[in-house]
């Protein structure tokens, strides 16, 4: 089972390369952005075939590892 | 919300200094007010545990320009050259988030060097961790390093040497210490002392937004079991951000518009300008409206105590404001005339046209609290014991073996390669030597620097310790080569209001002192950290110096490699 | 012989060039990357540094900046641009230059000496080289050049591989490869090998009291092939 | 009008980082995982109020800077 996870900064957090590459763009002619945050994303194949299992499974990563939760938040955003 | 002193305790004042307060003003402070006075009064910001005992140090010597006081101490090395150094700690950030907790540390002390006028010229750190086998220890050890390497690297700015120990003591409460010099012509050093009335007060950099509130008071406070809740007063480092506000300030500082520069570091917007007003004997008057905010609908309170990175506060001369503003537009940054300069001698701020503080700037400042903190002798360890028989079952290898396995002792150069350590072209002698070595660009001269420690030593005898390591980066400049000039020093210590964690700062302090003055080896600048602790145990008392020699003719660098085969090795010294 | 050396927001090796190309005889003259239009010159250096921070991808951002029209114009016309570092990274961006930089494979900032190997000498970057193997030095995140199949086919077809990592005698295996590249490929150039992209730094070994001196080799050679 | 996208690297191209995080996870007692693959996560708001329109201007801006198409491939995973 594929699990996919997107971590993004907390929303007061500073997000420096969202904001250059909101420049970026808004200098390439793209004028009508309000914002860009920039965060990560992870496909976790695992063997756990049971959907729930997957998951906590992977909370559990993301909450151990993957993620800074001073800064970051997570959400599983798909499981198949 | 109402002010009361419950809530001051909640900012980590005391009883009696929220009395004092309230004394000092004759009535309750605001929200806001509180949140300045407990800032400024913080021990990190107000060394109020510290001053009584730091004032004993040695300052001056024929080659200091500028000793403790300012953002950076600045010595001569002729020719209209001098050199802007410091050391400052960021352990209680980076052991939270060791990643950006490392970073910010460096940003921070390479901003206090440029907000002088120099261009950065060399990096060094001095990190500490706990056991290597302990569980936190790889993980913070990494991220650390990663750190300091993406923040140092960015900037271009190249890191020449430092020092990396392992001390259970620092289980729970690693220290990471940075170290910045600068190199500045003699005759355009800026100060942060503002001067004249109804001049413009500009801000410059990234924007405000809710990074690291309280975090000066966080550097203040040890670590508990509820270290979780203090999370979200780590701030995010933006190194490329900094390097375009290295260059746009160094652009600006060409000229002569500047009256008095102060870059934004621990408790912000309202450390920067109580200090350039308190130098100044003036007021300053801030809309705080005017103050380019990253989230909508900030409060006073947030902005005055938002500790968001790359950000600086300038007191320009009138009618230079366009001039200005251009330069910082070239480089995308943030530029806001947010106030004046005032003859009131107090801070007055204002948000949607009301008054939202006014405080006389002496209360904040010569005010502050000073303490004369009791003290004892710290209980030294036990000697350890070793019979005359035991040392004969030794055998030479095994030792030999043992003590370069030692992850003390061991080679750390997995750490300095991933710093860069020859941006800049200057670089005569990389990590891995008793001093770094940067020439002095376009010259014959070299500046050499060391930044050492010894805990253990510190710990056996405190004023021995504090001689010990004063001489040790006496003796790493010499080996290279080096004239030694001055020192920066980081004194990271356990709590101030435990008596034998005072007792072994009082006495490194005044080791340090004694040695420093021997060797006519003055201190220009320094920081001290204290609540290094877990719990009630306080780390082992760790001052960090940061020594700095001159090589008139860096062609006379000294360095350590063996040259030839058949040569003869003495041993000096007893 | 005139150079131009470009400055983009975050890189830091400029002056650096400017001193090496100075040095061995070039009139250098910086160039902003808000500009339009080039300078007269015989060389253009996209320097080293972190432009924009390196954020999305090293490189990314500054390949879209005013002046890479300008380089693109005068690349096309067969004018003479090298990247070093994070230049590197630009004209690869900038499609100048074949493949993209990964992340370096063990994930680190590596900032050592290494020995690269020339493999094409029929270019104006290394004709008449006394030299096979250099000494240079790197320091960069992201120097793992990778590219597909049938690009990695062409480029060894035309013969577009400048530079391998390799040890001091010059045999190119993976223990010499410091990076994880594809092929030890530490530099390449474009089809007409006027573009050169590299990821050492010749500048930063322009000196004896410096990690050495091979670079001082690499630039009297290169003036003296533009003369 | 928010627009999500996910890039990630093409199959044949090697991911260090989710390399060294799978063996990690793996060194901390999450044995089950056939693979990890890292990638990136954007959110890029827009003044674009038409989803159509906001998406195509957002496969524009992958197609111009986002992402490097010799190594990466995109999707718009959501649009609010
Ligand atoms: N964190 C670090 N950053 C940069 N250089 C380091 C670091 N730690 C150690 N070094 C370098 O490694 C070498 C050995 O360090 P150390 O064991 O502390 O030296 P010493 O022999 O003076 O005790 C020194 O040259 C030092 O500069």
């Amino acid at each position: 089972m594929k699990i996919s996870v997107v971590i993004t900064l907390k929303k007061d957090v500073l997000d420096p390369q969202g904001k250059v590459i909101h420049q970026t763009l808004d200098g390439m002619g793209f004028e009508d952005i309000n914002e860009v945050r920039q965060g990560k994303y992870f496909e976790i194949d695992t063997k756990e075939n049971d959907k729930k299992k997957a998951e906590a499974k992977v909370d559990e990563m993301c909450k151990k590892l993957l993620t800074n939760l001073v800064i970051e938040d997570f959400k599983i955003i798909g499981s198949q | 919300m109402i002010v009361n002193e419950q809530l001051a305790i909640d900012h980590g004042l005391k009883k009696d200094e929220y009395k004092k307060i309230c004394d000092l003003l004759k009535r309750i402070p605001n929200i806001t007010e509180l949140g300045i006075f407990s800032a400024m009064w913080n021990e990190h910001c107000s060394y109020k545990s510290s001053r009584f005992h730091l004032k004993n140090l040695p300052t001056k010597g024929k080659n200091v320009i500028q000793g403790p006081g300012e953002n950076a101490g600045v010595i001569d090395i002729g020719d209209n050259d001098a050199i802007v150094f410091k050391i400052e700690s960021h352990n209680h950030p980076s052991f939270i988030e060791p990643y950006q907790g490392a970073a910010t540390g460096v940003g921070g002390i390479m901003r206090d060097v440029f907000t002088m006028g120099a261009r950065p010229i060399a990096n060094l750190n001095s990190i500490h961790f706990g056991s290597p086998q302990h569980k936190k220890t790889k993980n913070l050890l990494r991220g650390v390093v990663h750190g300091i390497g993406g923040y140092g690297n960015c900037m271009g700015v190249p890191t020449i040497a430092g020092q990396t120990s392992f001390d259970e003591s620092y289980n729970g409460n690693i220290l990471v210490n940075a170290m910045t010099l600068g190199h500045v012509k003699k005759d355009k050093i800026f100060y942060s002392k503002a001067a004249g009335l109804g001049k413009p007060v500009i801000y410059v950099g990234s924007k405000t937004g809710r990074d690291g509130i309280h975090g000066a008071s966080m550097a203040s406070a040890s670590f508990d079991d509820k270290i979780e809740e203090k999370k979200p007063t780590v701030q995010v480092g933006d190194p490329f951000t900094e390097k375009l506000l290295l260059e746009a300030c160094l652009e600006l500082m060409a000229g002569d518009s500047i009256i008095a520069i102060q870059d934004m570091g621990a408790a912000g917007l309202t450390s920067s300008s109580i200090e350039m007003a308190s130098k100044g004997n003036l007021g300053i008057e801030i809309n705080l409206n005017k103050v380019p905010c990253r989230e909508a609908k900030m409060t006073p309170y947030e902005i005055m105590l938002s500790e968001s990175q790359e950000r600086m506060l300038i007191v320009l001369e009138n009618g230079k404001e366009e001039m200005a503003k251009k330069i910082f537009d070239k480089w995308n940054l943030d530029f806001a005339v947010i106030g004046k300069t005032t003859k009131s001698k107090k801070i007055e701020l204002y948000f949607d046209e009301e008054k939202v503080a006014d405080i006389p700037v002496n209360t904040l400042v010569e005010n502050s609290p000073m303490y004369n903190r009791k003290w004892k002798k710290a209980k030294l360890p036990k000697k350890i014991k070793i019979e005359k028989e035991q040392f004969k079952t030794l055998k030479v290898q095994n030792v030999l073996n043992k003590i370069l396995s030692n992850p003390n002792v061991c080679s750390k150069e997995w750490i300095w390669q991933q710093y860069d350590h020859t941006v800049m072209g200057d670089t005569i002698q990389k990590p891995g030597g008793d001093a770094g070595v940067v020439r002095v660009h376009g010259t014959n001269k070299a500046v050499a620097a060391s930044v050492d420690s010894s805990a253990v030593y510190c710990w056996a005898h405190p004023l021995s310790g504090g001689k010990q390591i004063v001489c040790e980066s006496w003796r790493n400049l010499i080996s290279v080569g080096a004239k030694p000039i001055a020192i920066t020093n980081c004194l990271n210590f356990g709590s101030p209001e435990n008596e034998e964690n005072m007792g072994e700062f009082v006495e490194c302090v005044q080791g340090l002192g004694e040695a420093s003055s021997y060797l006519d080896f003055p201190v220009v600048s320094g920081n001290v950290s204290f609540y290094n602790q877990t719990k009630d145990i306080g780390i082992k008392p760790t001052p960090s110096i940061g020594g700095v020699g001159l090589i008139k003719d860096y062609k006379n660098m000294v360095t350590m490699g063996l040259k030839a085969s058949d040569n003869i090795i003495l041993v000096i010294g007893k | 012989m005139h150079s131009s050396v470009i400055t983009f927001p975050g890189s830091n090796c400029d002056r650096d060039v400017d001193v090496a190309l100075k040095k061995f005889g070039f009139k250098n003259k910086m160039v902003w990357h808000d500009d339009v239009e080039l300078p007269k010159s015989d060389l253009v250096v996209l320097p080293g540094g972190f432009s924009y921070g390196d954020y999305l991808r090293c490189g990314s951002m500054a390949s879209k900046s005013k002046i890479m029209k300008s380089v693109l114009n005068f690349a096309q016309g067969g004018g003479k641009v090298m990247g070093i570092c994070n230049g590197f990274q630009i004209l690869v961006e900038s499609g100048l230059l074949p493949g993209v930089l990964l992340r370096n494979k063990y994930l680190e900032f590596i900032c050592k000496n290494v020995f690269v190997k020339v493999n094409n000498k029929d270019n104006s970057y290394f004709k008449d080289d006394k030299k096979d193997i250099y000494e240079f030095h790197i320091a960069h995140n992201e120097g793992n050049y990778f590219c597909s199949n049938e690009q990695i086919k062409e480029i060894n077809d035309n013969n577009q591989i400048a530079l391998f990592y390799s040890d001091e005698n010059g045999n190119i295996n993976e223990q010499s490869n410091p990076n994880g590249s594809l092929q030890n490929i530490a530099g390449v150039f474009n089809k007409q090998k006027n573009v050169l992209g590299m990821m050492p730094h010749p500048e930063r070994m322009i000196d004896p009291a410096l990690s050495g001196e091979d670079g001082s080799i690499f630039f009297e050679n290169l003036i003296n092939n533009l003369k």
